[in-house]
């Protein structure tokens, strides 16, 4: 443990503002782009299937 | 030498149904080596005696400037093989890859520029790495931007894999005429890295954090790649199946 | 060893903007004869002439030219070609006859001279060719083909700029050519008259 | 078509269409106007930038002049005629840059006496800002005729162009503004100079080809 309590752990020497905004961004990003690459593919598959499912609706009564 | 693997990796329909059984367990596993080389970085790690905490920066820019670096690496050889080959696959590829290019790109800039403070005192030093990985950006903003502006997929297809293949080529010669460039003018900055010997309880949790993005890459790229095939081969059968198959 | 020509296709697919415009085509060309593509607009004539030529990739299929497969490299079929496209290729800054000498650049005065009379565009040699219309444009272009020794011919939309006397001396041109051993490809709206002697192909949309 | 018939109405049409090249001239003037107006006019700053400035009016009015190089052949339908010609595409390609590196760079290099001594570069050093535009030059011109294959069917490929061709163009930059300063400063240039010169048959072996390839999809 390279800290004396979680306070020293947050305040990172007199660094803590560089630190920590550097984490923040960077989880910002890669989260952004991790929900963003799931939804896209969900999205696509839901609208797919609406596609096929429509498709296969019309084509019922014939 | 075996190359069904080769082959196999070019088949769409092969490729969607490894994705589905892998991407999530190596985006999970990559998540967690991830976080745990944080968190082993910023809490137990021992203070650099020259930076002090400010040093802990280094486990988030060092990976994302080499998955930046990796990441046009692999759009260029796969641009290659895309010419060569023909690949089905290979543009995808570079489609689904480049964004996250882009955005390692920004996180190792950003994180270069905020731990730029402490240490030399302003927010950006035209210093060897950080104006390379600036350069890298540029270069993603290039192949995402030429991927837009074509109606036709085969043409903006194409447009990508002719600029990564060029991107490639040039990539060491910009890296090498950029480090020159700085040697030429600044010859005193020291740099923020490059250390005569980092102990261990430094550099490994580094390597957790390096391996873990690359897992997290891997995965997250698998997704975007199919999420591409499922725009693309819409039209065939075996997405239709697949399509009614996955509950959502 | 075959000397006759034949360029046959078989099992052509052609995407256009994501639009599958045929499916499964076959067709075959002998040296003497005339394919004549019709079809509807936006049903995809042109894009089969430009498959052939090599400037548009099918989506699957094989071409073949007096028994060499063409479908990857097209050269051998590209030394025996000429193309007509819808865009003349025709340059603005250029004469006349600068434009044609650019194609045919052993071609002496009175060659290019007799080509242009054909397509009534004598007395134009040394105009620029920004000062012309469209129609005398695609005329400049079809005086390619009193000049050429190309024994294929892919013509879209030929008669389109040209009036009736034009017509009956580009049909007059087109029978020569089939009679002398070539063979041409065309499109039209139009049915050709009776002067030419052509096969059909149609494409439905 | 053959390739000298080829080249010579290529010819002719950069000599018809001069005032192409006479505006890509201006755009250059004007380029390296801006910097005593904007920044500072006193030969204090202008001689040791003076390279810089030249070499990055140079890179960009070669874009612009690169830019437009199929721009005409694309929409009038010659292009197609090339790619069915028969004739081999990359070299035909390199015919009309040559043709294109002539016209912009042969004006440019008579003008370079002017332009270096209204930035204050002394005489001495002319001679190796010349070297480093003809060893240099090339290099822009071919790894730019991949940009403009590229967007040549775009109406608005312009910016485009600009964002993925200037990416790969700083180690030219940087190499050849690095032998300028290393002449002013005395020092030993023949490295960069070299090295330019590798970077502009690299980009020979490369770029006609990838050009091609670029062609034939845009006409598609």
């Amino acid at each position: 443990m390279a800290f004396e309590s979680f306070s020293d752990f947050l305040a990172m020497g007199t660094h803590g503002h560089y630190v920590w905004s550097v984490y923040g961004i960077s989880l910002f990003l890669l989260v952004g782009i991790t929900v963003q690459s799931i939804t896209a593919k969900k999205s696509q598959i839901k609208r797919l299937r609406k596609l096929s499912l429509g498709k296969q609706n019309t084509h019922a009564p014939d | 030498m075996n190359w069904i693997w080769f082959h196999k990796l070019g088949s769409p329909k092969w490729f969607f149904h490894w994705a589905d059984r892998w991407s999530k367990l190596i985006f999970i596993f990559g998540v967690s080596l991830f976080l745990l080389g944080i968190i082993w970085g910023l809490v137990f790690a021992p203070e650099d005696y020259q930076q002090g905490n400010s040093f802990r920066i280094i486990y988030i820019h060092v990976p994302s400037a080499m998955l930046a670096q990796s990441c046009y690496l692999a759009l260029g050889i796969s641009g290659i093989v895309s010419l060569v080959w023909q690949m089905k696959m290979a543009p995808i590829f570079i489609k689904s890859v480049a964004p996250i290019g882009a955005v390692m790109a920004i996180i190792a800039l950003l994180s270069g520029a905020i731990w730029g403070k402490p240490t030399w005192g302003t927010w950006w030093v035209w210093d060897a790495r950080l104006t390379s990985v600036l350069v890298l950006f540029i270069l993603y903003m290039g192949v995402i931007a030429i991927q837009n502006s074509f109606d036709d997929t085969r043409l903006s297809d194409k447009a990508a894999v002719v600029i990564s293949v060029v991107g490639l080529i040039n990539l060491p010669i910009i890296k090498y005429s950029v480090d020159w460039w700085n040697t030429l003018h600044q010859p005193a900055t020291f740099s923020i890295i490059e250390k005569p010997s980092m102990p261990a309880e430094m550099w490994v949790p580094l390597l957790f954090c390096v391996v873990g993005l690359y897992l997290f890459t891997v995965g997250v790229t698998c997704w975007r790649m199919q999420t591409e095939l499922l725009i693309r081969e819409k039209r065939s059968n075996w997405i239709k199946a697949e399509v009614l198959d996955s509950g959502v | 060893m075959q000397t006759t020509l034949t360029l046959s296709a078989s099992n052509l697919c052609i995407e256009r903007s994501e639009k599958l415009l045929c499916d499964d085509l076959s067709f075959r060309v002998r040296a003497g004869e005339i394919l004549h593509i019709t079809g509807e607009n936006g049903a995809g004539k042109s894009s089969i002439l430009k498959v052939i030529a090599g400037i548009l990739q099918p989506l699957s299929g094989d071409l073949d030219f007096s028994g060499e497969d063409i479908s990857l490299y097209r050269d051998v079929l590209q030394a025996e070609l000429l193309f007509l496209g819808h865009s003349t290729g025709v340059k603005n800054v250029l004469t006349v006859f600068e434009n044609l000498q650019l194609y045919f650049p052993k071609a002496t005065d009175t060659e290019i001279n007799n080509a242009l009379m054909a397509v009534n565009l004598e007395g134009y040699l040394v105009t620029e060719a920004h000062q012309l219309s469209a129609g005398q444009k695609k005329r400049i272009a079809l005086a390619k083909l009193w000049l050429t020794d190309k024994k294929v011919w892919l013509l879209d939309e030929p008669f389109s700029a040209l009036d009736t006397r034009g017509i009956k001396v580009l049909e007059y041109k087109l029978k020569e050519h089939v009679e002398c051993g070539g063979l041409i490809l065309l499109t039209t709206h139009q049915k050709p008259s009776s002067v030419l002697d052509v096969k059909e192909l149609h494409l439905s949309l | 078509m053959t390739y000298l018939s080829f080249f010579k109405s290529e010819l002719k049409l950069v000599i018809r269409r001069k005032q192409d090249i006479v505006n890509s001239l201006v755009f250059f003037l004007m380029i390296v106007t801006l910097f005593p107006l904007g920044v500072n006019p006193s030969s204090s700053f202008l001689e040791p930038a003076a390279g810089g400035i030249i070499w990055c009016s140079t890179t960009l009015a070669i874009l612009m002049s690169v830019e437009t190089m199929f721009k005409e052949d694309f929409h009038d339908g010659s292009l197609e005629q090339l790619v069915i010609s028969g004739l081999y595409l990359p070299f035909l390609i390199l015919l009309k840059l040559t043709v294109q590196w002539l016209a912009v760079l042969l004006p440019l290099l008579i003008l370079s006496p002017l332009f270096s001594s209204m930035l204050f570069l002394p005489w001495s050093i002319l001679s190796v800002l010349i070297f480093t535009l003809l060893l240099g030059s090339p290099a822009l011109f071919l790894i730019g005729t991949i940009g403009a294959a590229l967007t040549l069917s775009l109406r608005r490929g312009a910016v485009l162009m600009l964002l993925i061709i200037l990416p790969f163009y700083l180690p030219v930059i940087i190499f050849a503004t690095g032998a300028i300063t290393a002449a002013q400063t005395g020092q030993d240039y023949m490295g960069q100079l070299a090295i330019l010169a590798a970077i502009s048959l690299a980009a020979l072996a490369l770029s006609p080809g990838m050009a091609a390839i670029s062609i034939k999809a845009s006409i598609n």
